[in-house]
C-alpha cells in the first residue's frame, strides 16, 4: 500500500530508504507576497533519526517548519507521514497526526500557568469536554516536565518564569503529545549549557522510541554532536542532504554561506600589550536578588567578555550601567567621572555609552520603520536645526552607515522588518556607531544571526575596539566569547565567580565557573 | 495580484478622498444649495473645536495612547474662565487661566500615565468623570454668560473667508504638521507608537514626551473651550459632553491605527472633513437627527472595513 | 525649509486633491443656473409674503413623546393652513449645542420661521440672534428664550407658573399647606437649564408660601429612568420621613413613581411632576400619583405653527393683543407672549380621555 | 515535584492574593460598608442591600461578558446602545399597541437579536480584522439611531405583566434578576475555570501570535465571545428594563462607560490575558454603590454638585490602588 502511494510521486529521486521514511516533504514551494521563500524543497526523516536543518537566516528554515507543522499551507507540494498525506494548514490536525513543532519563539501564554500552557488547545475534559479535568492536567504536566529533567513552578504564570524555563514549557507542550515527529526550531538559543544538555537527554529518549527529530540550530557544534543527517537550505532552495559523518564543519559552513569563510576570523585574540587608560569602573554594584557587589573595570580598546548562564544577572548589569534600571548601591565611573545618582539613559548616552539589547526585535528596532529612521533614531538631535530635521544630512549619514556596516538593503527607506536577522543586528549596532560612543554594552550581539553575518559583526566589534572604544560583550555563545574577549568575567547567580584573560580561557573553565556550586538553578 | 493599483491609490488617505468625492457628487445631485460657499463657511463653525482637539489626539493615538478626558477638560477650563470673568478678571486673563487649567489637567493625566504605568484608557476614563465633576462643583452647575462683545466677536468673525476659529486650527495644523514631518519629535512619536520599548532603548525620553503630549491635549481642549464660549457666549459644566467620541471617531476614520505608529495628519483632516460634511448634510437634507447617528456609525464602520481590505490586499 | 512644505503635501495627496477639486466643480457645475433662481426665491421670502411658508419646529429633544404629540398638533395646523411646509427635527440627545447648530442650519437654508424650544436659552441665543439678522422670524415655544433672541414666545405656561403649579399640586396632594413634610426633587442633569430655572422658582414658592415644606435633596437622574428609580429608592431610605417627590423631567417622573410604587408607599408618598398622560396612566390609576400637570400639547404645537405662519405672512405684528388661532379661536397676547391658556390636570377620572 | 515547596507556595499564593487588586477592592468595599453602617445603620438593612444588588445586577451581567472581551484583548463599547436597541425591540414586540407578540416570543426574540448584534461585531472583528474599538464605536452611534427609529418618538408604556414580572417579581424573597445574575455568574465561573473555551480565551488574549502557532481557533473564539456579550446584554435588558413601567429611548446611555469602568476597576487588563471575575463583580458592586452612599451621607445642597467629582476621584482611587502599591514596593 505504501509502495503504491509512493510510486505515484516519483519525481524526486527515491533512495531505497525513502520507502521507510517516517516523514516525507516533497517539492514544497511557498512565497510571501512577491518573494519566493521556498522553492522545490524536499526532505525526508526516518524513524529515530536526528535530522538537522541548516541555513543562514532567511534561507527558509522557519517557513519550511511552519508548513510541515501546519501553520501555513504551502503554495505547492505535499507532506506525508508514513505515506498518509498530512492535512495542510491545520495545526491542530497535524498535531493529532503526530507532528509537533517547537517554534523559535517560545509558544507560551505569559498569563497562564505552566499546566494550562502545556495543555492549551487539547485539554482533557470530562462530560464531552464541558468539564476540565484539572487533576489529570496537573498530573500530566508534572510528568512531562519531569521527563525533561526540569523543575518548574507549575502554578505560577509562565510570564514570571525565566526565558529558559519558558522555552522548557514550550518544549514540554510539544512532548505531551505522543508524537512521531518532533520539530525543534532553535530550541537552545536561550538555554544555558546545562539546560541544553538535559534537553538533549530528553530528545535522545524520544529518539530511542523511534521519534523522528527535525532540528534547526545555528550552533554547529550541537549539530555535529547530535545529528545523524543534515539538510542545508540556501535562499529557499535545497543545497543538499548529507550524513553528518561524511562532512566537515567547513564544508557545512561553505554550503550554508555559499563561499568559504575567512579562516583568520577563528583566531584567538592576542594578549594586549600596552596598558590603556581605564574607561569604565564599576564598584559595588548591587540590586537585591539580581546582582551583588559587582566590581570591574574596562580599559579603552578592551573587549571584556561577560559570561554565565542565562539569568545570572548579565543583562541586568548592562541595563543598570546604561541607566535603564535602578540599582540599590554601587557607583559607576566613566572616564574618571562618576555617574550621577539615579541617572537616566540619555545621561548615559550623552557620556558616550551605547547598549545593544538582547531582544533585537522588541528592544532594538522599530520594525515597521525604515532602515534610515532606525539608524538615526538615537542621534536625531544631531540632525535637528532651527526649522526641523535636516533631511539631507540625515539621509547622507544613513547611507554612510549602511555602507560602513555593510547592511544589505534595497534602499534606506525600506522597512527594517524586510531585512534578515543579521542585517537587522547590524542596524542596531550601526545606530550607535554614528554617535561614536566610547563604551559599547553588547548583549548577545549575534543571537539568531547566521554564520556569515556573525563573522561580519565580529569583525565590526574588533574594529570598534581597535579604534579605542571599550566593549562589554555579553554572550551565551561560548566560541564567540572565547574568540573576541581580551578578558572574561564569569557571573554566577549575580556574583562574579571568576576572571581570566582571553588568551588563557578555556570553555571548560568558564562553564565550571558559570554553574552554581551546590544546588542547581536557584531560581 | 495581476492588475495592481498604484501604491498612491492604496492608502487610507486616497480612500477617504474617494469617499469624499463620492459624497460631494451625491450632495451635488441631491441638494446643490448645500455646496454654496457661504453655507459651507458658516457650517464649518461646527467642526473647528473638534478639529483642534483632534490634532493632539492624533499624536496621542500615534503613540498608542488615548485621551478620553478632553470633553471634561473643556468644561473645567470654560468654567474657570467664566468664573474668573464673573469675579472681574479681564477676559484675556481669564482665557489664559483657562489654558493653564487645561494644561494642568492634561499634565495630571500624563503624570499618572507615566508615573504609574497605567493604561491611558483607564486613567482618562477616571479623570473624565473627575474633571467634569470638579467643573460642576466649582460652578454649582450654573451657566456663566454675559461675556464682553470683544470676546464673543472672536467666535463669529470671519477673516479672509475663514472664521477665526478656522485660522486658529490652520495655525495649529501647520504646527502639528511641522512637528510630525519636519521635527525630530515626529519621528519619535511614530517610534514610540510602533515600539515603546525599543524607543526607550534608543534613548528617547518617552515619559517626557508623553507628558508633553497629554499636556498639549489639555491645552487644545482649553482652547476649544474658549472658542466654544466665544461662539455660544456661555460657559457651563456640561459643555463638551461626548466630544471625545467625535474626536476619536475622526482620528480613527482618518486611518490612524488605534494601536499606534501608523497614521498621518492628512488622513485625520480628511476624516474630520468627511464626518463634518456627512453630519451636516444628513440633517440639511433629511432633517432627521436619528438618521444622522445611523449614517455616522455606518460610515465609520464601512470606512474602516475598506481600509482594512485595502491594507490586506497590500500586505499579501 | 523647502522640505517642510514638500512633506506637508505628499504627492499622492496632491493628486487626490486635484481630482477631488475637479469633481467638486462638476458637482457644483450643473447647479449654477438653478442656484441663482434659488437665491432669488430666498430674497423674495424676506421682502414679501409668499405662497408657501417653511416652518422649522425644533424641540428640546427629539424622541420624547411630549414633543411628538406637539408635532402632531403642528402637523395638523400645517395641513389646515395648506401653504405651510413643516420641518420637525431636534437633537435626539437633547444637546443644546446641537440645537444651536440646527438653528444655524435652518437659518442658512432660508426657512421662513424657526420655532425653538430652547434646551439652554444661553447657548442657543447667539444662533437665534444670527437667524433674526438674516430676516428669519424666530419664535420660542414651550420654553422661553432670551428675550431679544426671539420675536414671540408661544407661552403655554411660564417657568414660574410650571414651578408654582407643581408645588401647589404637591401641597394639595399632601393634604394642605399646614402639613409638615419633607420633599425631594429628582431632576434631569444638574446642569439642565430649564430644570434649574424651575427649581429656583420652586424654592421661592416653598420659602414664601409653604414654609412647612422642607426640601431635603435635589438629585440628578442624568436623563436615565433607571437612575431616577434608584435615587428615589435611596432617598426614601435615607430620609424615612420624606413625603413627596417632584419628578421634573419626563423620565425622572415615571422612574420616581415606580420606586414609590415598588416600595409599597403608593398613596403615602406623593409623586408629582410633568409628564404626558400615557406614561403616567398606570400610576394615576393605582394611586401612586394623584395628579399630573400638563397642557394640551397638540394645541401647543398647533398654536406655534399658527403664530409662525401669521408672522411670515405679516398678519401678526409686535404690539397686537389678540391673535386668531384657527380652530382654537382667539388667543390673548401679553407683551410678546402668545398665551395658550388652560393648564390640564390629569387625574384618575379624566386621564383615560387623553391619548398622547 | 517539589514536596518541600508546597507549603511556601500556599503561603505565597495567599500573599499575592492579599496584594492583588481583588483583595484591595474587597477591603475597600468592606470599609465602606462598615463606615456607612456607623454613619447610618439602615444602610445595612436587607431592603437596601437588595436594592443595591438589583441595581448592580445588569452591570454585573454585562460585565461578565465584557470581561471576556477584554481578556481576549478586544473591547466592546457598544453595549449601552445595544441595550437601547434591545429594550426598544423587546418593547415593540411585546406592546399591545405595536406588534403584540406573546411575551415569550418577545423574550426569545430579544435574546436572539442580542446574539445577532454581538455576532455582527464579532464577525467584523474576527473575519474582517477591523479593530474592535472602531467596530463598536461605530455600533455605539449607529444603534442609538436605530433605537430612535424603532421608537418613532413614542415610548412604550404597556409592557405585559409577564415581562414586568421578570423585573419586579421575586422567588423565595429574592428578586428574579438576582437569580438570573447568579446563574450568569456561575456559568461565567465555569466558562473561565472549567471549560476549554475559557482556557482558549485567556490563551489568545495572553499571546495571540503563540495562539496562532498553537492552532487555536482565534477567529471563531472572538466571534463567540462577542456574541456571548451580546447575549448577556440581552439578558441584562430582559431583567432590568421591565423593572420600570416605561421603555424610553434613552435606555443604556452611558452604560458602556460604566461597564468598562467596572471591568477595569476590577483588575482586568486592557491589553488582554488578565481578568478576574470576582474583582470585576466587586468593581460593579462598588460602582453602583457610590451613588447610594452619597445619598446616605446626606450631603448638603452645595455638596450635591460635588458628587460627580467625588465619584470621579473614587474611580481614580480604585484604578490607582494597585499600581500605587506596586510602585511603592520598588525601592
Amino acid at each position: 500500500m505504501l509502495d503504491v502511494r509512493h510510486s505515484g510521486c516519483n519525481k524526486t529521486v527515491l533512495t531505497p530508504e525513502n520507502a521507510m521514511s517516517l516523514l516525507v516533504a516533497q517539492q514544497i514551494h511557498h512565497s510571501y507576497g512577491g518573494t519566493q521563500a521556498l522553492c522545490d524543497v524536499s526532505l525526508e526523516i526516518e524513524p529515530g533519526e536526528w535530522h538537522a536543518l541548516c541555513g543562514e537566516n532567511g534561507a527558509g528554515k522557519s517557513t519550511l517548519i511552519k508548513i510541515i507543522s501546519g501553520v501555513e499551507p504551502p503554495d505547492q507540494g505535499n507532506v506525508t507521514l508514513e505515506g498518509n498525506p498530512l492535512p495542510m494548514g491545520r495545526v491542530h490536525a497535524v498535531e493529532e497526526a503526530g507532528v509537533v513543532a517547537v517554534h523559535q519563539e517560545p509558544v507560551v501564554f505569559p498569563h497562564l500557568n505552566a499546566i494550562d500552557n502545556v495543555f492549551v488547545g487539547r485539554e482533557p475534559g470530562r462530560l464531552g469536554g464541558l468539564w476540565l479535568d484539572r487533576d489529570s492536567m496537573a498530573h500530566g504536566a508534572r510528568q512531562v516536565i519531569h521527563q525533561l529533567g526540569e523543575d518548574l513552578p507549575l502554578e505560577q504564570p509562565v510570564g514570571e518564569l525565566s526565558l529558559a524555563q519558558r522555552q522548557m514549557v514550550s518544549i514540554a507542550r510539544a512532548l505531551l503529545n505522543d508524537c512521531r515527529i518532533l520539530i525543534l526550531d532553535e530550541p537552545t538559543a536561550s538555554l544555558s549549557a546545562r539546560e541544553t544538555q538535559s534537553l538533549f537527554r530528553a530528545i535522545k529518549q524520544l529518539q530511542a522510541r523511534g521519534v523522528g527529530i527535525l532540528y534547526v540550530s545555528h550552533r554547529l557544534e550541537e549539530i555535529f554532536q547530535m545529528a545523524d543527517r543534515v539538510t542545508v537550505l540556501r535562499d529557499g532552495r535545497m543545497v543538499g542532504t548529507h550524513s553528518i559523518a561524511s562532512i566537515q564543519r567547513s564544508d557545512l559552513i561553505q554550503m550554508m554561506v555559499g563561499r568559504p569563510l575567512d579562516a583568520s576570523s577563528a583566531a584567538r585574540p592576542l594578549p594586549r600589550e600596552e596598558q590603556a587608560p581605564t574607561l569604565l569602573e564599576v564598584q559595588g554594584l548591587s540590586r537585591a536578588g539580581v546582582f551583588d557587589h559587582i566590581d570591574f573595570t574596562i580599559q579603552s580598546g578592551e573587549i571584556l567578555g561577560l559570561s554565565g548562564l542565562v539569568g545570572a544577572g548579565r543583562t541586568e548589569i548592562a541595563r543598570a550601567i546604561f541607566g535603564l534600571d535602578s540599582m540599590d548601591t554601587g557607583s559607576i565611573t566613566l572616564d574618571g567621572q562618576p555617574m550621577p545618582e539615579g541617572f537616566q539613559i540619555h545621561d548615559a548616552m550623552d557620556r558616550g555609552m551605547a547598549l545593544v539589547p538582547e531582544d533585537r526585535q522588541r528592544q532594538g528596532l522599530i520594525l515597521p520603520e525604515s532602515v534610515e529612521d532606525n539608524l538615526t533614531l538615537p542621534s536625531l538631535k544631531a540632525f535637528s536645526k532651527l526649522l526641523g530635521l535636516d533631511r539631507d544630512s540625515r539621509g547622507k549619514a544613513a547611507r554612510r552607515l549602511i555602507q560602513r556596516m555593510g547592511i544589505k538593503t534595497a534602499k534606506p527607506s525600506s522597512s527594517a522588518q524586510s531585512l534578515s536577522g543579521g542585517n537587522q543586528q547590524k542596524i542596531v549596532l550601526g545606530k550607535w556607531v554614528y554617535r561614536q560612543p566610547r563604551l559599547f554594552l553588547l548583549d548577545e550581539p549575534t543571537r539568531g544571526v547566521d554564520v556569515g553575518a556573525k563573522e561580519e559583526v565580529h569583525r565590526m566589534i574588533r574594529t570598534l575596539a581597535r579604534s579605542g572604544s571599550a566593549i562589554l560583550l555579553i554572550s551565551s555563545d561560548m566560541p564567540e566569547i572565547l574568540q573576541l574577549s581580551d578578558r572574561i568575567l564569569v557571573l554566577c547567580q549575580g556574583r562574579i565567580r571568576g576572571e581570566v584573560t582571553g588568551s588563557q580561557a578555556t570553555a571548560e573553565q568558564l562553564l565550571e565557573w558559570a554553574l552554581p556550586p551546590e544546588r542547581p538553578d536557584a531560581a | 495580484m495581476k492588475a495592481r493599483l498604484p501604491s498612491w491609490l492604496m492608502n487610507p488617505e486616497s480612500l477617504l478622498i474617494g469617499l469624499g468625492m463620492a459624497f460631494w457628487l451625491i450632495m451635488g445631485k441631491l441638494d446643490h444649495s448645500f455646496l454654496q460657499w457661504e453655507v459651507q463657511q458658516e457650517l464649518s463653525t461646527h467642526i473647528w473645536e473638534t478639529a483642534l482637539m483632534a490634532l493632539p489626539m492624533t499624536l496621542i493615538i500615534l503613540t498608542g495612547g488615548i485621551d478620553l478626558s478632553i470633553g471634561s477638560i473643556m468644561s473645567l477650563s470654560a468654567v474657570t474662565a467664566g468664573l474668573l470673568h464673573q469675579a472681574g478678571w479681564p477676559m484675556p486673563m481669564g482665557c489664559l487661566a483657562a489654558m493653564v487649567v487645561g494644561m494642568a489637567c492634561g499634565w495630571f493625566n500624563g503624570w499618572f500615565i507615566t508615573r504609574f504605568k497605567v493604561h491611558p484608557l483607564m486613567i482618562t476614563l477616571a479623570s473624565m468623570a473627575a474633571f467634569r465633576g470638579i467643573a460642576e462643583g466649582v460652578s454649582q452647575a450654573r451657566p456663566l454668560s454675559g461675556f464682553p462683545e470683544s470676546f464673543t466677536r472672536m467666535g463669529n468673525d470671519v477673516w479672509l473667508g475663514l472664521p477665526i476659529a478656522g485660522w486658529i486650527f490652520a495655525g495649529s495644523l501647520a504646527m502639528a504638521a511641522w512637528i510630525m514631518h519636519a521635527h525630530r519629535l515626529g519621528r519619535c512619536i511614530h517610534a514610540i507608537g510602533y515600539n515603546e520599548q525599543a524607543a526607550r532603548f534608543s534613548g528617547l525620553r518617552v515619559d517626557r514626551m508623553l507628558l508633553g503630549l497629554y499636556t498639549l491635549s489639555g491645552l487644545s481642549a482649553a482652547m476649544a473651550a474658549i472658542l466654544f464660549m466665544a461662539r455660544r457666549n456661555t460657559a457651563k459644566a456640561d459643555i463638551g459632553a461626548g466630544v471625545e467620541l467625535g474626536v476619536i471617531t475622526a482620528v480613527v476614520m482618518g486611518g490612524v491605527s488605534i494601536f499606534g505608529g501608523r497614521g498621518t495628519l492628512a488622513g485625520v483632516c480628511l476624516g474630520l472633513f468627511l464626518i463634518h460634511e456627512t453630519r451636516e448634510f444628513v440633517s440639511w437634507h433629511w432633517s432627521r437627527d436619528e438618521l444622522n447617528l445611523l449614517a455616522l456609525g455606518v460610515l465609520l464602520i464601512l470606512s474602516v472595513v475598506f481600509q482594512q481590505l485595502l491594507g490586506h490586499k497590500r500586505a499579501s | 525649509m523647502k522640505h517642510c512644505f514638500s512633506l506637508l503635501s505628499p504627492p499622492h495627496l496632491l493628486r487626490g486633491c486635484l481630482i477631488a477639486w475637479i469633481l467638486f466643480l462638476s458637482a457644483c457645475g450643473p447647479s449654477a443656473p438653478s442656484k441663482s433662481t434659488e437665491t432669488g426665491a430666498d430674497n423674495q421670502a424676506v421682502v414679501a409674503p409668499k405662497d408657501t411658508i417653511t416652518i422649522a419646529l425644533i424641540p428640546k429633544k427629539k424622541g420624547l413623546p411630549y414633543f411628538t404629540s406637539c408635532a402632531s398638533g403642528a402637523e395638523a395646523a400645517a395641513q389646515e393652513l395648506g401653504n405651510v411646509t413643516l420641518i420637525y427635527d431636534g437633537p435626539t440627545d437633547g444637546s443644546p449645542e446641537k440645537q444651536a447648530s440646527m438653528i444655524e442650519q435652518y437659518a442658512l437654508k432660508g426657512v421662513d420661521v424657526i420655532a425653538v424650544s430652547p434646551n439652554d436659552p444661553d447657548v442657543v441665543a447667539p444662533a437665534m440672534r444670527k437667524a433674526r439678522e438674516k430676516g428669519i422670524h424666530v419664535i420660542a415655544w414651550d420654553a422661553d428664550a432670551v428675550t431679544d433672541a426671539r420675536s414671540f414666545f408661544v407661552n403655554q405656561s411660564t417657568a414660574q407658573a410650571i414651578a408654582y403649579g407643581m408645588v401647589d399640586t404637591m401641597v394639595r396632594d399632601l393634604g394642605g399647606p399646614e402639613i409638615r413634610a419633607q420633599v425631594a426633587i429628582v431632576t434631569a442633569y444638574l446642569t439642565a437649564a430649564n430644570q434649574n430655572i424651575w427649581i429656583e422658582h420652586m424654592k421661592t414658592r416653598m420659602a414664601d408660601t409653604y414654609p412647612n415644606l422642607e426640601l431635603v435633596a435635589i438629585k440628578p437622574s442624568d436623563e436615565d429612568q433607571k437612575l431616577a428609580f434608584k435615587v428615589t429608592q435611596d432617598l426614601m431610605k435615607a430620609y424615612p420621613d420624606i413625603k413627596g417627590f417632584f419628578g421634573i423631567s419626563s423620565v425622572s417622573f415615571p422612574g420616581a413613581a415606580e420606586a414609590v410604587k415598588q416600595a409599597g408607599e403608593s398613596g403615602k408618598v406623593m409623586v408629582t411632576g410633568l409628564a404626558t398622560p400615557n406614561s403616567m396612566k398606570a400610576y394615576v390609576k393605582d394611586g401612586t400619583v394623584k395628579s399630573v400637570v400638563l397642557w394640551n400639547t397638540a394645541e401647543l404645537g398647533y398654536l406655534t405653527v399658527q403664530v409662525g405662519a401669521a408672522l411670515a405672512q405679516g398678519a401678526l405684528k409686535a404690539g397686537e393683543t389678540t391673535f386668531e388661532a384657527g380652530k382654537l379661536g382667539t388667543k390673548q397676547i401679553e407683551g410678546d407672549h402668545v398665551l395658550l391658556g388652560d393648564i390640564l390636570v390629569f387625574t384618575k377620572d379624566n386621564i383615560d380621555q387623553y391619548d398622547f | 515535584m517539589n514536596p518541600s515547596g508546597s507549603k511556601p507556595n500556599v503561603q505565597q499564593a495567599w500573599l499575592s492574593l492579599l496584594r492583588s487588586r481583588t483583595a484591595g477592592l474587597a477591603c475597600f468595599t468592606t470599609l465602606i460598608l462598615v463606615w456607612m453602617s456607623l454613619w447610618n445603620p439602615t444602610f445595612l438593612a436587607w431592603s437596601n442591600m437588595r436594592d443595591i444588588a438589583v441595581a448592580a445586577a445588569p452591570v454585573c451581567i454585562i460585565s461578565c461578558g465584557l470581561m471576556l472581551v477584554l481578556v481576549l484583548g478586544e473591547i466592546d463599547i457598544s453595549v449601552g446602545s445595544m441595550m437601547g436597541v434591545l429594550a426598544a425591540a423587546m418593547g415593540a414586540m411585546a406592546s399591545a399597541s405595536r406588534w403584540h407578540l406573546p411575551p415569550g416570543v418577545a423574550m426569545v426574540g430579544t435574546l436572539i437579536l442580542g446574539v445577532c448584534i454581538g455576532a455582527i461585531n464579532g464577525w467584523l472583528v474576527a473575519y474582517l480584522k477591523v479593530p474592535s474599538i472602531m467596530v463598536t464605536l461605530g455600533m455605539l452611534t449607529a444603534l442609538r439611531g436605530v433605537t430612535e427609529v424603532i421608537m418613532g418618538g413614542q415610548w412604550i408604556t404597556d409592557l405585559p405583566p409577564e415581562l414586568r414580572y421578570l423585573g419586579t417579581g421575586s422567588w423565595l424573597e429574592i428578586p428574579i434578576c438576582l437569580w438570573v445574575t447568579a446563574t450568569v455568574v456561575l456559568i461565567s465561573l465555569w466558562l473561565i475555570h472549567r471549560s476549554t473555551l475559557g482556557r482558549r480565551i485567556y490563551a489568545i488574549g495572553s499571546h495571540p501570535k503563540a495562539a496562532r502557532l498553537a492552532g487555536l481557533p482565534i477567529a471563531r473564539t472572538q466571534c463567540l465571545v462577542f456574541a456571548w456579550t451580546g447575549f448577556l446584554t440581552a439578558v441584562a435588558t430582559l431583567v432590568s428594563v421591565p423593572q420600570l413601567s416605561v421603555v424610553d429611548s434613552g435606555i443604556g446611555v452611558g452604560m458602556e462607560l460604566l461597564v468598562v469602568t467596572c471591568v477595569v476597576v476590577g483588575g482586568t487588563a486592557v491589553s488582554g490575558g488578565i481578568g478576574n471575575l470576582t474583582g470585576v463583580l466587586l468593581g460593579a458592586l462598588l460602582m453602583t454603590m457610590i451613588s447610594t452612599v452619597l445619598i446616605f451621607m446626606k450631603l448638603g445642597e452645595n455638596a450635591t454638585y460635588w458628587s460627580k467629582a467625588i465619584q470621579g476621584l473614587f474611580i481614580l482611587g480604585a484604578i490607582l490602588l494597585e499600581p500605587w502599591t506596586r510602585s511603592r514596593k520598588k525601592p
